[in-house]
C-alpha cells in the first residue's frame, strides 16, 4: 500500500540541495498542488530535472519555483514558452542544462529500469553530443550518442487515477514524463486528482510498487 | 509576395507531400496549418510528441478538455482511432522510424541539409525540445519556412548557428519553391510563377541547381 | 486504418528465410493462429525470435513450427518447457542462440525505438556476456555489456481487443513480449482474440500506427 | 532429515527473510511454496517476470482464467492492487531495483556468491530466462535448495558451471543451515539442530566461517 499524505507533507520531504524530477509538460499532467506547497516551504539550491521551465501563466508551480529562485540548476528540453528561464540562464543566477526531449525520456527510463545509459543518433553532431564530451559509440557501422541514466532524490509526479496500493492510470496528454519518473527515484509522490480503492489490473500505467506516497492533489 | 499570404501558400503546398494514411509531426506554428489544405481524400495520423498518436484539430472553446494539449501547450484533442502514449513512447515511435514525415521550420538550413532550428547563443535559447530527436528518426525532414529572414538568406553554404542535426532535412518548401536536398547538393524543382529562378538564386546563399524538370506550383 | 486479413492471407506473408518476432510465454498470449496457418504453408528456414521454444501441450503454435522442423534458428530465453527444442539444439538440427529475458525486450525494443543498443549489467562474466564477444562498457565506474537492438522481417503479435484502426489492449498476463515487438518489424500482424470498432484512446497498450494488419483470431 | 519435508522446510525458513510490503520474486518450484509459511501479519507483494506486479495465489480449478499465468506458465491469479506488465516493463522493474528480493534454486554456489543455475553444458539446457536479470538487479538474492546433489556439494569453492552473474548470492538457504554471503566469504548464521555444525562443513565444498552467534532455526 502507499502511504497516503497532504499536500504539505509531501513538499517537506523536499531538502535543501536535493536533484527533484518534477512531471508535466507545460501546463498539462504537472504535480501544481505539490510544487505549490514547496514553493511556500522556501526549500533551495533544487536540481530540477523536467520537461521545460514551466508555463508563466495558469498556476504553473514548476514557474514558481524557478521564479522563486529556488531552482540552482534546471535540466529540461524546452525553455522557450518561460522568458524568465532564459533570462536567469544567460544572468547566470540559475544554471541550465538542455536535453533533447526523446534522450530525456531514455535517460530516466534508464536510470529507473537499471540500464547504464542507451545508445541514441540524436545530438550526434550538435552542441548536445560529442561536443559536450558524450561518448560517440559505433554499432554496425552507424554511430551513436551514449545517454547516461538519471535518478534524482524525490520524483513528484502527476496522477489522473491513483488508487490505495498507488497504481495510478491516466486521461489525456497528461502521461509526458510521469511514467518515466515514477521509476526513477528515490522516494516517489503521486499527487493525483482522484484516489480511488482499486484499479483493474488491465489498466495501470504507473504500478503501484513504484509508488511510495500519494497526495490527493484535488478534482480538476 | 503578399507578406499576410506566405505562410498560408507554404502550408498549401506542403499539405501536397502526404498520402492517406501518413504519420506525421508538425511543428509549432506555420506548420500547423498544413491539416486545413489536405485534400478530402488524404488523412493524416498526426503524432503529437507530448503525448499523442493520432491528434485532433484544435477544439472549440466548450469543448475544451485541459488535459489534453498539443505539443505548444494549446488545447488539442484526440481523433478517433488515436491514442495518447507517455512521452518515452512517444519518442521512441519517433526515433524508430515510424513517423513518415515532420515538418518544422528552421532558422538555417544548408547544403548538405544540416540544419538549425533551436539556439541563437546569447540571444534566443528556447531550447530543442523534441525537435533533435523528430529530425533524426523521422523519414522524411521537411522545412517549411520563410525563404529569408528580414531579406538576409537562411538557405547557406554552411551553417553557422549550433546544429539541430547534421544532414537530415530531405526538403524545403518555401514562398519560392520548394528545394529538394540530394547527394548532389540542393535542387530547386518546383518554383512559384511569381518569382524568377534568378530571384529564387539571389535569395539563397547555397548553391541550387536546377532541376531540368522544373515545375510551376500550382 | 490497419487492414484486415483471414489467418490464411496473414500466414503468406512469411516467406522462406524471414525473420520473424513471435509474441506469447509460453502458452499464454501468443498469436496461435496465425502460427498454425504458417504451419500449415510449409515456409521453411525461419529464424524466430521469441520467449521460449513453445510448450508441448495445449495449441502451441510455436512449438508446432518447432516440430515441422520450419525454423533454422531460435533466439529465445527459456527451452526447458519443450525438450524437442533441446534435442533439436544438441543434435545441430536447429540453431538455438539464448538471451536473457530482459536484455531480449530491451534489444527489441531498441530495435523498435530507434536505440543504437543499451547497457545493461544482465549477463556480465557469464557465456552471453564477453565470452560471447559483446563489448563492455564502463559508465560511472561500474561494468555494462552493450545489448545490440533486433528487428524482424515480421511480428506476429497477440492482442485480447484490437480496434479498426490497430489500436490494442490486453486482458492478464498476455502482454508480455507483444507490446515490444510490435515495434520492432518492418511488418506487424495483430492476432485479436476481438476486433471492436474503436476503442478508448486511453486505453491502447499497443498504438494502432504500429499495425499493419489485423487477424481475427477467435474469442477464446 | 525426512526427504519429504526437506523442501516445506526450507521454504518456512525463508519465509521469514520478509517484511511486510517487500516486493519478491520467487522462482519456480521450492520457491513457490514460500508464501503459504509468511506470518499473518507479512504480505509481500509477488513479482512474477511474465506479467505480473502483485501475483495472487493458483486459482481454483472452477475460477481459472487462461489469460493469466505465472513464469512457469502454470494458471495464477492477481492478487489485489496487482498490476498486469509487459516483458519491458516488468524487467525494467527488475533491473532497477524495485524488486527487494528474488529467491531461487541453483545447480552450484561458491564462496564469492557466484551462481550458477542455467545450462549443464551438453546435458540440461533450459536456458536463463529471467534468471540472470533477476539476480542482477533484485537487492537480495536468495538461494534457496536442498544443500547437495546426491550427496555430492552444491556450495563449492569456485563454480564449475556457465554462471549466471558474478557475485550475486546474498544469502542461502538450505536444510541444513542459513549461510550469509559475505566480503569475508560465506558464514554459516543459522543451523537446523539436527545437524552439526561438522555435518554442515562435510557437505559444503566451500570454506564455512561460523558466526559467533550461531543461532538454531525454530
Amino acid at each position: 500500500m502507499a502511504k497516503q499524505i497532504s499536500v504539505q507533507e509531501a513538499a517537506a520531504l523536499v531538502k535543501d540541495g536535493m536533484t527533484i524530477m518534477v512531471g508535466g509538460f507545460l501546463s498539462v499532467g504537472g504535480p501544481n498542488a505539490v510544487l505549490h506547497a514547496i514553493a511556500e516551504t522556501g526549500v533551495k539550491d533544487l536540481t530540477v530535472i523536467a520537461n521545460d521551465g514551466g508555463q508563466p501563466r495558469f498556476e504553473n508551480g514548476l514557474h514558481e519555483l524557478i521564479h522563486n529562485g529556488q531552482v540552482k540548476h534546471l535540466i529540461a528540453t524546452h525553455i522557450g514558452v518561460n522568458p524568465e528561464v532564459g533570462q536567469m540562464m544567460n544572468a547566470g543566477t540559475m544554471k541550465v542544462t538542455l536535453v533533447p526531449q526523446g534522450s530525456l525520456a531514455e535517460k530516466v527510463r534508464a536510470g529507473g529500469y537499471g540500464l547504464g545509459g542507451v545508445l541514441t543518433p540524436t545530438g550526434l553532431g550538435t552542441p548536445v553530443g560529442e561536443e559536450a564530451g558524450k561518448e560517440v559509440i559505433t554499432v554496425n557501422g552507424k554511430e551513436y550518442l551514449l545517454e547516461e541514466p538519471l535518478r534524482a532524490d524525490i520524483a513528484i509526479c502527476y496522477g489522473t487515477t491513483t488508487d490505495a496500493y498507488g497504481n495510478t492510470k491516466y486521461h489525456g496528454t497528461t502521461r509526458n514524463f510521469n511514467t518515466v519518473m515514477a521509476t526513477a527515484a528515490d522516494v516517489v509522490i503521486m499527487q493525483a486528482d482522484q484516489i480511488v480503492d482499486m484499479l483493474d489490473a488491465d489498466e495501470i500505467i504507473v504500478q503501484g510498487i513504484l509508488v511510495d506516497y500519494v497526495v490527493d492533489g484535488g478534482a480538476k | 509576395m503578399d507578406k499576410g499570404e506566405i505562410k498560408a501558400y507554404i502550408a498549401k503546398r506542403a499539405a501536397k507531400e502526404f498520402k492517406d494514411g501518413d504519420v506525421v509531426n508538425l511543428g509549432i506554428g506555420l506548420p500547423t496549418m498544413i491539416p486545413s489544405f489536405l485534400p478530402a481524400d488524404v488523412k493524416v495520423v498526426l503524432e503529437a510528441e507530448n503525448g499523442m498518436a493520432g491528434a485532433g484539430p484544435k477544439p472549440a472553446a466548450e469543448d475544451v478538455d485541459l488535459c489534453v494539449s498539443d505539443a505548444g501547450g494549446q488545447p488539442s484533442s484526440i481523433a478517433p482511432g488515436g491514442a495518447f502514449i507517455d512521452s518515452a513512447t512517444s519518442f521512441g515511435l519517433i526515433r524508430g522510424g515510424h513517423v513518415d514525415a515532420t515538418v518544422l521550420g528552421a532558422l538555417q538550413v544548408d547544403e548538405k541539409g544540416n540544419l538549425a532550428n533551436w539556439i541563437i547563443p546569447g540571444k534566443m535559447v528556447p531550447g530543442m525540445g523534441g525537435a533533435m530527436d523528430l529530425v533524426v528518426g523521422a523519414s522524411n525532414v521537411i522545412v517549411a519556412m520563410e525563404h529569408t529572414q528580414k531579406g538576409n538568406p537562411k538557405i547557406l553554404k554552411q551553417c553557422t548557428l549550433p546544429l539541430t542535426a547534421k544532414t537530415c532535412v530531405t526538403k524545403i518548401i518555401t514562398e519560392m519553391g520548394v528545394i529538394d536536398v540530394t547527394d548532389e547538393g540542393l535542387v530547386l524543382v518546383e518554383i512559384n510563377p511569381e518569382f524568377s529562378v534568378d530571384d529564387v538564386k539571389a535569395a539563397t546563399e547555397a548553391e541550387l541547381k536546377v532541376s531540368p524538370d522544373l515545375k510551376t506550383i500550382e
